[in-house]
């Protein structure tokens, strides 16, 4: 029980905890503040695992970004629906099962897979000058065509939530 | 120097634990003072701008006046409204003054003085800034008020507004750092050319992007004139309209450390962090020319305040979208020019030239959009 | 008769241009109908300019022709192409520039551009005139092709062209229901020709296997190709007759007088009419012996017998198309018995006067307020001298004027033809007599429309918007009518002299024999004789045409006419055209009739009967079908689809639009995937 | 935040975190697969991309090439790819709210055969 499994530990407790509180609860902005927190714990994960860049533009994008967003939806169509509702669909068994299936499948090829158990390679760091490099040497292309989807989905969002506004 | 002695004397297995526990204490316990000077020199500041006197009651000068106050909230009532959504109320101020505390401990205060030096320390700064934002709105929903919801409305819209062109204008330093590491940000500052000192702000990218920088600043930290959130006359107090006692104050200190926080990391990014305006001012201890740095700023940031009315809202957006950020996108571009072009008074005028180029245009185009065109009127009283 | 040898000279340099003289007005004809409609006298322009260019391209062409010959043989450039693949072999299209084709080019053009000329002043006030001139320019094109052609099949497409633009041009005002029925009349007429024509053009092609004039020695017209045979001879005469009028297809060209004058000028005179004329001219190798007498005897007796009806015409333009029926067939008579050059020569001049004549008479309608009864009309010489002269000049030459007219020499060269005739001596006599009343009736009309005191009714007045009301006055007309007028006159005079038997230009260049003057073969006995002949017929039908109605006599609607009063009968007779079209009304048409009644009893009362029965059965069946539908298959097919609209709800409840539900599956699917891939593969 | 972990002390082995991440997803799916609202099945659609990230990330700190950087690379982009998607998931979420007043997933049944 080494220092850093216990801090894996709690993380994945941090984690899976927003997880399922996110997926459970019954007010939205309490799932959305759980997202927050669980995306948070896996920024710490990656953090564990020398990624800081990652880790950071985990944070940034999902809590300082997505997040809100979210928000800022759930506020927007909020009292669109009745409360008192019932917050699972018809059926919801079904998908429980099928979620459950999934995660076994799953659970057992990682068991049965002969990775178990691969130590890893000492010393390995994600320098933020190292991960610009790559970014600006081989991987400039898709770092390109991702700025322009981003630009698409900018003005697409847009467009879309406008719609209404601009046929009435 | 202090802390390392003090470090010299615990057990060698704990020394890296106790080194951090003293630096947190040592940090925690500066910037604690700092915010209740700031308070008052704030309140005094202001009221001499205001032509009045300010706090002068308590201890000399009123000094004493902020450990008054914090007495005061730590005995009042800490009462929560019966509607609130308590956990999400109790939490908010923490979220909101945890990370701020957090994002000071990237900035190098003096030599060797940095807590945390990760090589992704702008980007964690910027990544638990966005904290705020969270707490902000947790705060304005959770306490079920109408007012407090429309304050964090317009402090979410203000912060992400202006979040863009505040990470924009400090890529420009980032770039010409090559370094997300705060420490080498610093470095790459130090030193002077026939005795003016290197850092960013005397280029004109460099000064640009502390201007763009430092209006940024004031509307991430809600500041007037971008205190909309807060405006007292629109919206009594926004989104901590129903805090009242130690979570009131949590807010205060929070939105101080806050202050800071981004003052010092646009002294990092811009002033040349720890160093010395002239070479022979070096022998004095670097985070003295920190501190000093961080004064100038808050009584700037004050001044500002006492000085500029309040945005409306409009305007703050025309602001942030048609102005801010189409300069910050043209002071990147400028960056890399002066970043490839060879040195000598031609890049100078070059860059200047773009440079004031987009600002007329852009402001230009501002005001027309503000619709505030034409001269002034000025109304006195009889 | 034709030319034993030719020499092919397929220089593409004479025959480039030569396609191009056809496109010109054919390019004209479709932009003038692209045009609005009100703008007349921009197509006006734009048809004129292209006969000009075709005018002097066919000049070139001529003068070209004309350098190469007299060698002693007859010069003969063609230009062929696959057209289309029939079966195993081509069909091949193709140009030919010969004298034959040189001269009538030369003729065409040149009255088809005096034509288009004095059109636009007589057409100026119609609004259709945009309408006219694309007709007119269509016209031109398929006649111009008809006379380049040289394959039988490009001929008759060309031929087919023509006929269909003279069908529009008569029925142009087809709002008149004369001029509509005029227009059905002729195209049908000149139809059940054609079918003769193309019944030969498919004979021919089964014997010859191609259907070019000309081709290096394997064209039909070329010796040894095929040998001629009588019948094919006849029918493609059958095609001629009908587009010139011969009997007993003449019936149509009196009544294409309905169509404007210089239609009547262009088309129904000068060119078109005389495309069947030059059909033979062009096939002559083809026709026997035996079809020749044909041709020469309905050539004779069209003449005579249009002479005579011309005699006792009272319109002004029937009088014109009678006669051009009979010259038409003084022509055939030629052709018959003295050969192309004869024919083609009188053809020509024809051409010239005849275009005079009814240009003439358009200016006389146009001047008199579309009057056309000669009965009303009357001392016109006083008001339009002009076009007196001329039409004078062009009266004389259709008389046959001995020595200063055209008409003398050519229908000189036609009876002395007729007269070498060693068949029978009868065509000589009856073209003689003709020739007689030709001179009788023109004289006729003369005294009737410009001598004696006016007629004029002043009631006409009123009617043309471009006379100031009331100006009841006959006026003379316009320039661009009596240029056209002057031109063809002097034309109608001196262009006989390419013909004389002192100076045989026309015969020598269109066999390719060299030209030689010499005066002897003028006063040789038997051609001295024979011209003294025609000039007294001439002469002598003029003074007595003069005697009956020159003179001073009253004459007019009131008045009965001279003739009339001497032999009632035979006036009537004559006046109504020996009955032929009653004759056809009661003959063809009322066969036609009582055949399509009886056809609609047998439908009626047999077919119908059978159809009635069939049915009766149909419906019988269809009444066991039903009840096999109903109660056997229906029982069954709808079950079938209750099952299936039943399956198609079950499935529709898969396609509930619920995404979740899709999902669930995916996840599913995607869980036994995954468990295939981990232990299916792993296994094998 | 723990920059003093030094990789020498041992880490958890790669399945751990392969669990965590197939954990995660299995949550996720089930919030997409449960949940009738829309919002809430982004939200679950948000996770189970994190999932992937976080195998990305496992496989490259585990994978034999730590220094290409594939893995960080690639959860940038996905993280990049990842926030558009969210924005125009919520835009057509408010144009569904605005069309059927209604965000449930099961009452925008308009495909419905």
């Amino acid at each position: 029980m080494t220092l850093p499994f216990l801090i894996f530990l709690t993380l994945t407790a941090l984690v899976l905890g927003g997880a399922l509180a996110a997926m459970m609860l019954r007010d939205l902005i309490h799932s959305a503040l759980a997202l927050a927190v669980s995306l948070l714990g896996l920024a710490a994960v990656y953090l564990t695992l020398q990624a800081q860049f990652a880790g950071f533009a985990q944070v940034l994008v999902y809590v300082g970004a997505v997040a809100i967003v979210i928000v800022f939806a759930i506020l927007l169509t909020r009292g669109s629906d009745p409360a008192g509702q019932p917050v699972f669909a018809r059926g919801w068994p079904w998908g429980a099962a099928a979620a459950v299936a999934v995660f076994g499948v799953l659970a057992a090829g990682i068991l049965r897979s002969p990775l178990a158990g691969t130590e890893p390679p000492a010393g390995v760091e994600a320098h933020a000058a190292e991960v610009g490099k790559h970014l600006m040497a081989e991987a400039v292309l898709p770092l390109e065509v991702t700025g322009l989807i981003l630009t698409v989905a900018l003005i697409g969002a847009a467009v879309i939530a406008l719609r209404e506004k601009v046929e009435s | 120097m202090l802390k390392h002695w003090l470090v010299a004397l615990a057990p060698a297995g704990v020394q890296p634990l106790f080194s951090a526990v003293i630096s947190i204490a040592g940090v925690i316990a500066v910037f604690a003072t700092l915010f209740a000077l700031t308070t008052v020199a704030e309140r005094k500041g202001l009221g001499r701008i205001q032509n009045r006197y300010g706090p002068n009651r308590v201890g000399p000068f009123g000094l004493l006046q902020p450990a008054a106050d914090g007495l005061k909230s730590l005995t009042k009532e800490d009462l929560t409204p019966a509607a609130a959504d308590r956990w999400v109320f109790f939490l908010a101020p923490l979220v909101l003054v945890v990370p701020a505390f957090l994002a000071l401990s990237v900035l190098p205060m003096g030599r060797n003085m940095t807590m945390v030096d990760l090589d992704g320390g702008v980007l964690f700064f910027f990544a638990v800034g966005a904290a705020t934002e969270l707490s902000v709105f947790m705060a304005g929903w959770s306490s079920r008020n109408k007012y407090s919801l429309l304050g964090a409305m317009r402090a979410i819209a203000q912060m992400i507004s202006y979040e863009v062109p505040l990470i924009l204008s400090a890529v420009t330093a980032v770039m010409m750092a090559g370094s997300l590491s705060t420490d080498e940000i610093v470095a790459a500052q130090a030193g002077y050319t026939c005795g003016v000192p290197n850092w960013f702000v005397t280029t004109p990218w460099g000064l640009a992007g502390f201007l763009l920088f430092l209006v940024c600043a004031m509307a991430e930290s809600n500041r007037s004139p971008f205190d909309l959130p807060e405006g007292e006359s629109e919206i009594i107090a926004g989104y901590y309209i129903e805090y009242s006692g130690f979570k009131f104050a949590l807010f205060f200190l929070g939105e101080y450390i806050g202050m800071f926080a981004v003052s010092g990391m646009a002294i990092t990014l811009f002033l040349g962090g720890w160093n010395a305006p002239a070479a022979c001012l070096d022998a004095v201890p670097s985070f003295v020319w920190f501190f000093a740095k961080l004064g100038c700023l808050i009584a700037f940031f004050i001044w500002v305040r006492g000085t500029l009315p309040r945005l409306r809202m409009d305007q703050l957006m025309n602001l942030a979208w048609k102005f801010m950020l189409p300069m910050a996108l043209l002071n990147l571009l400028v960056a890399g020019l002066w970043r490839f072009a060879q040195p000598g008074p031609a890049r100078w005028l070059a860059c200047g030239a773009v440079l004031a180029g987009g600002y007329l245009t852009l402001a230009r185009g501002l005001l027309e959009a503000g619709g505030v065109r034409g001269r002034r009127v000025y109304r006195f009283a009889e | 008769m034709a030319a034993p040898d030719h020499l092919v000279a397929s220089s593409a340099s004479a025959l480039a241009g030569l396609w191009l003289i056809p496109v010109f007005p054919l390019v004209a004809a479709a932009m003038a109908a692209l045009l609005p409609r009100r703008r007349g006298k921009t197509s006006a322009g734009l048809a004129i300019a292209a006969m000009a260019l075709s005018l002097a391209l066919s000049v070139a062409a001529f003068c070209g022709v004309v350098g190469r010959s007299g060698t002693g043989e007859v010069v003969r450039q063609t230009l062929n192409f696959h057209w289309c693949q029939v079966g195993d072999h081509w069909l091949d299209l193709g140009f030919v520039l010969d004298p034959l084709t040189a001269v009538m080019l030369v003729m065409v053009c040149f009255v088809a551009l005096l034509v288009f000329v004095y059109s636009t002043a007589y057409m100026a006030h119609d609004d259709n005139a945009g309408r006219f001139f694309c007709f007119l320019s269509l016209f031109a094109a398929a006649m111009l092709g008809v006379l380049i052609a040289n394959s039988l099949l490009l001929f008759f497409v060309c031929w087919e062209l023509v006929g269909l633009t003279s069908y529009l041009l008569i029925g142009f005002w087809y709002h008149k229901p004369s001029a509509a029925a005029a227009a059905k009349k002729a195209f049908i007429t000149t139809r059940v020709g054609d079918m003769a024509f193309f019944i030969g053009i498919v004979w021919l092609f089964s014997r010859a296997g191609t259907l070019l004039f000309y081709a290096d020695g394997h064209g039909c017209l070329e010796p040894g190709v095929l040998l001629p045979s009588t019948a094919i001879g006849l029918l493609i005469f059958g095609g001629a007759a009908g587009k010139s009028g011969q009997l007993p297809l003449h019936v149509w060209l009196p009544d294409a007088m309905e169509g404007p004058t210089p239609v009547s000028a262009l088309i129904h005179a000068a060119t078109m009419v005389a495309a069947g004329v030059f059909l033979i001219a062009r096939v002559y190798p083809l026709m026997t012996p035996h079809a020749l007498v044909v041709v020469t005897w309905v050539g004779v007796l069209t003449a005579l017998f249009a002479a005579s009806v011309a005699v006792a015409q009272t319109d002004l333009k029937r009088i014109l198309a009678w006669s051009t029926v009979s010259q038409l067939g003084f022509m055939m008579l030629g052709l018959g018995t003295g050969g192309v050059a004869v024919g083609i020569f009188h053809l020509l001049t024809h051409a010239f006067f005849k275009a005079l004549l009814f240009l003439g008479a358009g200016s006389v309608i146009h001047g008199c307020h579309e009057e056309q009864d000669i009965r009303r009309l009357g001392g016109l010489r006083r008001w339009m001298p002009v076009t007196f002269a001329t039409y004078g000049a062009g009266m004389l030459a259709l008389c046959g004027f001995p020595v200063i007219t055209a008409g003398f020499w050519s229908k000189d060269e036609i009876l002395h033809a007729a007269h070498g005739w060693e068949v029978s001596h009868w065509p000589f006599f009856l073209g003689l007599a003709a020739a007689f009343l030709t001179a009788f009736y023109m004289t006729r009309q003369m005294a009737y429309v410009f001598f004696g005191e006016s007629r004029l009714k002043t009631k006409k007045g009123g009617e043309h918007g471009h006379h100031g009301a009331g100006s009841s006055q006959p006026h003379e007309s316009p320039k661009a009518m009596l240029v056209p007028l002057g031109l063809l006159a002097s034309l109608a005079v001196f262009a006989g002299f390419a013909g004389t038997p002192a100076w045989p230009w026309i015969s020598s260049f269109l066999e390719g024999r060299p030209t030689l003057f010499h005066l002897a073969p003028l006063f040789e006995g038997q051609a001295l004789r024979l011209m003294g002949l025609s000039a007294a017929v001439a002469l002598g039908g003029i003074s007595i045409g003069w005697w009956v109605y020159g003179r001073g006599r009253k004459l007019g609607s009131g008045q009965r006419d001279p003739m009339d009063s001497a032999r009632p009968d035979v006036y009537l007779l004559l006046s109504r055209q020996y009955y032929v079209d009653e004759i056809y009304e009661w003959s063809v048409v009322a066969f036609h009739a009582w055949w399509s009644r009886l056809c609609n009893r047998l439908d009626i009362w047999l077919w119908e009967l059978v159809v009635q029965a069939v049915a009766w059965g149909v419906v019988g069946l269809a009444w066991v079908n039903r009840v096999f539908d109903e109660y056997v298959v229906n029982g069954g097919f709808d079950q079938g689809c209750a099952a299936l609209r039943e399956g198609g709800g079950w499935l529709g409840l898969w396609q509930n639009g619920q995404v979740q539900r899709y999902l669930r599956l995916l996840a599913f699917g995607m869980a036994a995937l995954t468990l295939w891939l981990l232990w299916g593969c792993g296994a094998s | 935040m723990t920059p003093a972990l030094s990789p020498q002390l041992t880490m958890p082995p790669l399945q751990c975190y392969l669990l965590l991440a197939a954990f995660l997803f299995s949550i996720g799916l089930a919030g997409v697969l449960v949940r009738r609202n829309a919002i809430l099945v982004l939200i679950g659609v948000e996770l189970m991309l994190n999932a992937a990230n976080l195998n990305f990330i496992a496989f490259w700190r585990f994978g034999p090439h730590p220094e290409a950087m594939t893995g960080v690379l690639f959860v940038l982009f996905a993280i990049a790819v990842a926030a558009a998607e969210a924005a125009v998931g919520l835009a057509l979420i408010i144009a569904l709210h605005r069309h059927y007043q209604t965000v449930r997933l099961d009452r925008a049944d308009t495909l419905r055969g």
